[in-house]
């Protein structure tokens, strides 16, 4: 609905990709005690001991402890198993747990045996993710999908997965396309992901394997009395994220929380083992066809949604850059952006539909995530409900993909049964009474909504030039405080120790068999 | 007995939201004086969400919180159906029944009310909700009297019709208008008729109470979202247990 | 922002001038009690006895009963003056009371003096109305005026004057400009207008003369404090509309509601006496300077707002006809639409918007009063919120002139102060927010919007044709349920008794004073 | 004693309104049962505005009515500001004057608990609503930890700076996350120091209830609209008055 400067868009884009080239370059050589437990877990290790700590904790400590990082840890895995150490991964890990397994790195002409059985086992958990797309493919053509665009994105919330499976089962038979089930406050500082079935959770509930896998159930069987496949998400965030993506391509989510920098900003996660078990998750995302939503929206919970509109729009680019690199399509791309102006400001909404408009004309195959206000609500509810109406009615003029219903409690509590009807309700009405007046909506060119959307673009191509011309690029940048005013040096945050660069001999049969085949894409040049 | 409590977003948490307008000026003490309201009422902890002044003598307030009491399903008393509901044939045959001849309805909003939309979905062939009204019954006779009728002049018309059955309707209850309106209704019947001998008195409107129909001396009161056929059902019932018939009243 | 067809436009205000001039006749040709009252209270009748009951219902009903209503009152009651029957029309009134005056018609040669000393009382009373419309003119010129439009009206409804003064300065103090003091539910039904302050009413204050001045006095302080005039309104409606169209003139009300159909079919009032009432309502609002505003949105709280959407249009343009017969200018003509479309109705803001439109283009320069949801409001306060925060939008999208505020508990109770409060910050956001977006709300030309309207103006045509060809016109129709569906046959209704043929002696100096110059009308050349 | 109930649109109504979920399924009974919670909650008389299904099993009301309870304005307790409010220049030169020293502030946001917003808002030179944070303050030295901090790392860095005073925020308030942690840090600190001798213990964030700060063992508690200012004026008073100097703390 609004024409951008096609130049100065398609400089943006190189921009992005030139700052962002380093870091992938950094993922590319280090890896993670996460990344490595990802693979065990992919590879098929599952549980924990009786005191809840994994089995892939237990056996990458191990082998961090005895081998080190750096070569990562298939290597002495599945070498140990060749030498018949244990029968399989999950005696291994229990072995090891109690010292009683010796890891090394196999001889070198021991290592193409190693190498093989490694692949095998991880060739195996990915044809299982491979299989859970298929799946969901099928469940998708037969059952039916969400009638419209935009897919209606609820929360749930409770602590307790057995409250939180009615919860969203409601929410879908009320509406909901998506259903994302938010994690306890303490997850993403945690080195490990907790086992079973959780009842206790702080603002959210914990993600684990058993939770992941009642709720995708409990959904599926109220996709069928539906008839419409009603999807789930979770947040692949914290220091164990590429860990969770794994089991959410195992337990058939449908979408991912998975942020290039989400996890830097604001739960203070070292900005390298961020990069690095970013690039893992995503390419374990683009395999399971799981949809990835971005974070840039929390910006504007920290910094003001006018003046630093821009940073949205430089993070959307390198998340975009980032996502194509680990081989996501651009219908896997669900960027973030959010309605966070101060209600108070003049023409604020038009401002929003700008901003919209911009992210919209900008990246016009990707399914856009569109979050409510946040920050400027109050606890003056009924307030917070008209706000919310008219974050729906600017989503429905701009085309947005992904809604995620705002709640009118937004200032006070998680949300309740009845506040996500009442939200429902609010984006029914605003759907159905102008779903179609786009067509009445033309901003006039080069007219207030026009100019502001270039603007935006503008500040973005100007905050990249300076990043890229920063010696330090994108993690000085970063450090600066440049997205959501947060200042997170390179070397500050949790989680820095599980980090190495890798060795020559590092090996890690996954990202070998995830590497995309690299399609061309989406008009940059400089991505093969 | 049952005991339930609001539902939040965990069984059991209670919680709840309210809000008020205080008349104190805006300041710590009106925050204070609302939580101490919603204590009053129960809310344990009550959290003060929201408070802004409404000019310098105000304040409103919006308080979320969890309230201590339970409520016992078992002693709720709900004006519940205790007859069957009939389809208009079955209405017109019962009254057939147990007549031999049509029921007479009169109908009115009394006092100063104009709000005639309410006894019109009830009584119009019309209707309400998807169901005729009763006008559509061949065995009820209806005589609409519509809006402002003075109580005096609906029991003349109600007695030269030969009334079975009274209905009226109140939709403004600012003051309490519709009770006090009820309570005059009920004891200019009574004035008129032979003990025991009045027409039944229905009354309806979306603010009423539905227990409350013996307070306000009439027979029964219908609340929001009635259709004609619940009403038409109770009036056979009503006719029936008068008569002392089973069939009907079952 | 939508053109019609002008032909369409222009054989829709011709039908109309057709329809409405017999009705016009009618009331030029009978006269009724509260004409006559009125009349006395412009020449300086005001008080009442003991017992409430007015000075002007003693004297009328005096006439009446010795003379007949026919000859009008002007005549026996300045002949009894002329005779010295008493010093001035209290002392009359007062004698008259008690049965101690005997009224006649003057004898010919005495005609001449008596309707001397009637014009002169009368004139002297139009001259009182005409100060007070210069001091508005004063005021709104000397404190400045409404900030923008649309003009932000509310209701107060307390029913005790004592209580809705605080009120209605602090809606004045939160941004009303204009402020509704809603009657008592049977003030209408009333043959008198009570007297004094009064603090009973149920869901509404009752109109009495001193009520009108304690509030246009509170209201005036407050209005210097504020340095904006806050304009009042009240009901010009019931049996007594003329005589409280007159006691607005004298108190300086700004603005009255003043329709000439919603008594026949809302308080089941006779039509011919409505129509008598009106055209000298009409007639002192018009030298007033006294904004009316017509009732055409009750008929969609009884009728449905789609199908019947054309007899809004259909009884704009009649009002437009009576008013401007009457002399009002555009200025004055606050016709009335709404915003009561099922919100379930798929694209019902859409169709909201084409109405809207509709009345804004055919009516270029009337002060369109746009009323809020009411009918499909429920007990849900949160979702009434949002529907009112549409509307509000609407009618910024198609330029209305009066806003009247819409309350969350519109289906619960008469508004609460914190209701008000709500709803004013509703509509600030509203404004605040979106009010320049008209600049990019372009309805496609034949497209929806566009065609919806046109269709609607086009049943209207054909409405205004059936009314026409109707042998007992505008009555007959009124008598069939044409407007509202409610259904008013001609003779039915109260109050008809007070109506009266006029005899060839009949004299009413008001009338023949307020009988307007006739400049040529916008667009009627009938209306010469 | 001042008493006083709400005010809807006259003097004395007492009108609220009340929203809340059961778990009932929606019927008369659910109706009956939220009137019944509305009357417990001393709402006489209360009137179901609304009521409608949320899934099979719950049931959302609006109900509207009067209250019967007082709230006696007097026996309202209030966290008063019993202390002058200082500008920044004043907070220095008392500092200044009582300590000799800078006055050592450790702030964090404890337990997991990323909300830095609002402590910040109180320390980062920035401030908010107009006025500047406290490290805008010569005489005030700010440790900020920022968020996610655990009890026992706090307590060490309060000892390690020798701090006055501890800061902390606490945002998330679902199953009492904010109480439960507070009263882990006014533990620790207790345990850590002397009797008597540990910093003052600040606690804020939107959702506390100020009146609560002996409860939970901390010296004082701000709420939703804080400013620096008030919070500096409080460390002031305090630490005038923990030396029994008077005229800071007049
Ligand atoms: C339509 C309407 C009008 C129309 C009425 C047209 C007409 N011919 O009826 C007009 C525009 C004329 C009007 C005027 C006024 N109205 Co009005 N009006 C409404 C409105 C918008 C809808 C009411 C309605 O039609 N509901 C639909 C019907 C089907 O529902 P119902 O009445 O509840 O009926 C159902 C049940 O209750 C039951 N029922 C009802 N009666 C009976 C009787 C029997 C015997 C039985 C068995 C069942 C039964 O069955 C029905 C079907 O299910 C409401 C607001 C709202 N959204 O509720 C305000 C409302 C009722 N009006 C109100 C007011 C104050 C007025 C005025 C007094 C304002 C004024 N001062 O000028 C005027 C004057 C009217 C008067 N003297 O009474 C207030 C009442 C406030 C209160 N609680 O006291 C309301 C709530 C609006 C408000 N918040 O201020 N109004
Ligand atoms: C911004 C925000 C975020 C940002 C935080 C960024 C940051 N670096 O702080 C991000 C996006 C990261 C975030 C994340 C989450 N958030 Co959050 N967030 C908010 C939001 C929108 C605004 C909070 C805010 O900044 N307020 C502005 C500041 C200035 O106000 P304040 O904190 O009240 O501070 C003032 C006073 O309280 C006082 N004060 C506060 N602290 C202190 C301390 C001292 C010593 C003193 C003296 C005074 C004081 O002074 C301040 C100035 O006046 C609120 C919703 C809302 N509108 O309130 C939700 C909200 C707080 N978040 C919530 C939740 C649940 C989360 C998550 C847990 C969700 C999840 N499961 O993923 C996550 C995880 C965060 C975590 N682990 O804690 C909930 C908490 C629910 C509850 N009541 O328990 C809220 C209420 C939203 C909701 N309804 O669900 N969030
Ligand atoms: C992109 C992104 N990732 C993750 C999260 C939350 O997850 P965590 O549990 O890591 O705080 C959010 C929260 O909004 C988010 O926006
Ligand atoms: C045009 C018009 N006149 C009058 C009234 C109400 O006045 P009353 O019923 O007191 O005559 C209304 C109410 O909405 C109205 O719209």
């Amino acid at each position: 609905m609004i024409t951008l400067d096609q130049e100065l868009a398609r400089r943006a884009r190189e921009l992005a990709a030139h700052v962002g080239r380093p870091v992938v370059q950094l993922a590319r050589s280090h890896t993670t005690t996460s990344v490595e437990r990802a693979l065990l877990r992919l590879a098929g290790l599952s549980g924990a001991d009786a005191d809840g700590v994994p089995w892939a904790n237990h056996l990458v400590g191990q082998v961090v402890d005895q081998v080190g990082l750096e070569h990562g840890v298939a290597l002495p895995v599945w070498d140990a198993l060749c030498r018949h150490e244990a029968g399989d991964l999950h005696e291994l890990a229990a072995k090891s747990a109690i010292g009683s397994v010796r890891f090394r790195l196999p001889d070198a002409d021991a290592v193409a045996p190693v190498r093989r059985a490694a692949r095998e086992a991880v060739t195996r958990g990915i044809a299982r993710i491979d299989a859970r797309r298929r799946e969901r493919e099928r469940m998708v053509a037969g059952i039916g999908d969400a009638p419209r665009k935009p897919w209606i994105y609820l929360i749930v919330a409770t602590g307790d997965i057995h409250e939180d499976i009615p919860q969203a089962q409601a929410a879908a038979r009320a509406g909901a396309d998506v259903i994302a089930v938010i994690r306890s406050t303490g997850q993403s500082l945690l080195d490990y992901v907790p086992e079973g079935a959780t009842r206790e959770g702080f603002a959210g509930t914990y993600a684990t394997q058993e939770n992941f896998r009642l709720m995708r159930a409990a959904l599926d069987e109220t996709s069928r009395e539906l008839g419409r496949y009603v999807r789930l998400t979770n947040y692949a965030s914290g220091l164990c994220m590429p860990e969770i993506a794994v089991l959410a391509g195992l337990e058939r989510l449908d979408m991912m929380l998975n942020d290039s920098m989400y996890g830097i900003l604001f739960r203070d996660i070292n900005p390298l083992r961020t990069f690095v078990d970013q690039r893992f998750s995503r390419q374990v995302h683009a395999r399971a066809g799981i949809i990835i939503n971005t974070g840039e929206d929390n910006y504007l919970t920290t910094s003001d949604a006018v003046a630093e509109a821009h940073t949205v729009t430089t993070s959307q680019l390198l998340n975009e850059y980032f996502a194509k690199e680990a081989g996501l399509a651009d219908w896997q791309l669900g960027l973030g952006h959010a309605f966070e102006i101060d209600p108070a400001i003049p023409d604020s909404f038009r401002l929003e539909l700008a901003h919209a408009l911009l992210a919209r004309t900008l990246f016009p195959d990707a399914p856009l995530k569109w979050m409510p206000p946040t920050r400027h609500m109050t606890g003056d509810v009924f307030h917070g409900y008209l706000l919310d109406g008219f974050f729906n009615l600017a989503g429905v003029l701009t085309g947005q993909s992904i809604l995620l219903v705002g709640m009118m409690t937004e200032a006070v509590v998680t949300p309740w049964l009845s506040d996500r009807d009442l939200a429902l309700r609010n984006v029914r009405y605003v759907l159905d009474a102008t779903g179609s007046l786009g067509e009445d909506f033309r901003p006039v060119p080069g007219g207030f909504i026009a100019s502001r959307a270039h603007r935006v673009l503008e500040e973005a191509v100007h905050l990249l030039e300076r990043i890229d011309g920063n010696a330090a690029g994108l993690l000085g940048a970063i450090g600066d405080g440049t997205f959501g005013q947060m200042r997170r040096p390179p070397s500050g945050g949790r989680g820095g120790d599980g980090v190495a660069p890798r060795s020559e001999l590092h090996y890690n049969p996954a990202e070998e068999l995830l590497e995309p085949s690299r399609p061309a894409a989406h008009g940059h040049e400089e991505e093969r | 007995m049952t005991l339930i409590r609001p539902y939040g977003d965990t069984t059991g948490d209670g919680m709840v939201q309210l809000s008020f307008t205080l008349p104190l000026p805006h300041d710590r003490v009106a925050e204070g004086a609302a939580l101490q309201l919603a204590r009053r009422m129960g809310m344990e902890p009550a959290m003060l969400a929201h408070a802004r002044p409404v000019g310098p003598a105000h304040t409103f307030c919006v308080v979320y919180g969890s309230v201590t009491h339970l409520v016992d399903t078992e002693s709720v008393t709900v004006v519940a159906r205790d007859h069957p509901l009939l389809a208009p044939a079955e209405v017109n045959a019962e009254i057939k029944r147990l007549l031999r001849r049509r029921l007479v309805v009169v109908g009115a909003c009394i006092g100063t009310d104009a709000h005639t939309v309410g006894i019109d979905a009830i009584l119009n062939i019309k209707g309400c909700a998807g169901e005729k009204g009763l006008e559509y019954y061949r065995e009820i006779k209806v005589v609409n009297l519509g809006a402002q009728v003075a109580v005096d002049q609906l029991v003349d018309r109600a007695r030269a019709e030969e009334a079975d059955a009274v209905l009226v309707s109140q939709v403004v209850t600012q003051r309490d208008a519709h009770l006090i309106n009820t309570r005059a209704l009920a004891a200019a019947f009574e004035a008129a008729y032979p003990p025991g001998r009045r027409p039944a008195l229905v009354v309806g409107g979306p603010r009423f109470d539905e227990a409350m129909a013996a307070e306000l001396g009439v027979d029964r009161i219908f609340a929001r979202g009635t259709t004609p056929g619940d009403v038409a059902s109770y009036l056979v019932h009503r006719i029936a247990t008068a008569r002392g018939d089973i069939r009907a009243s079952a």
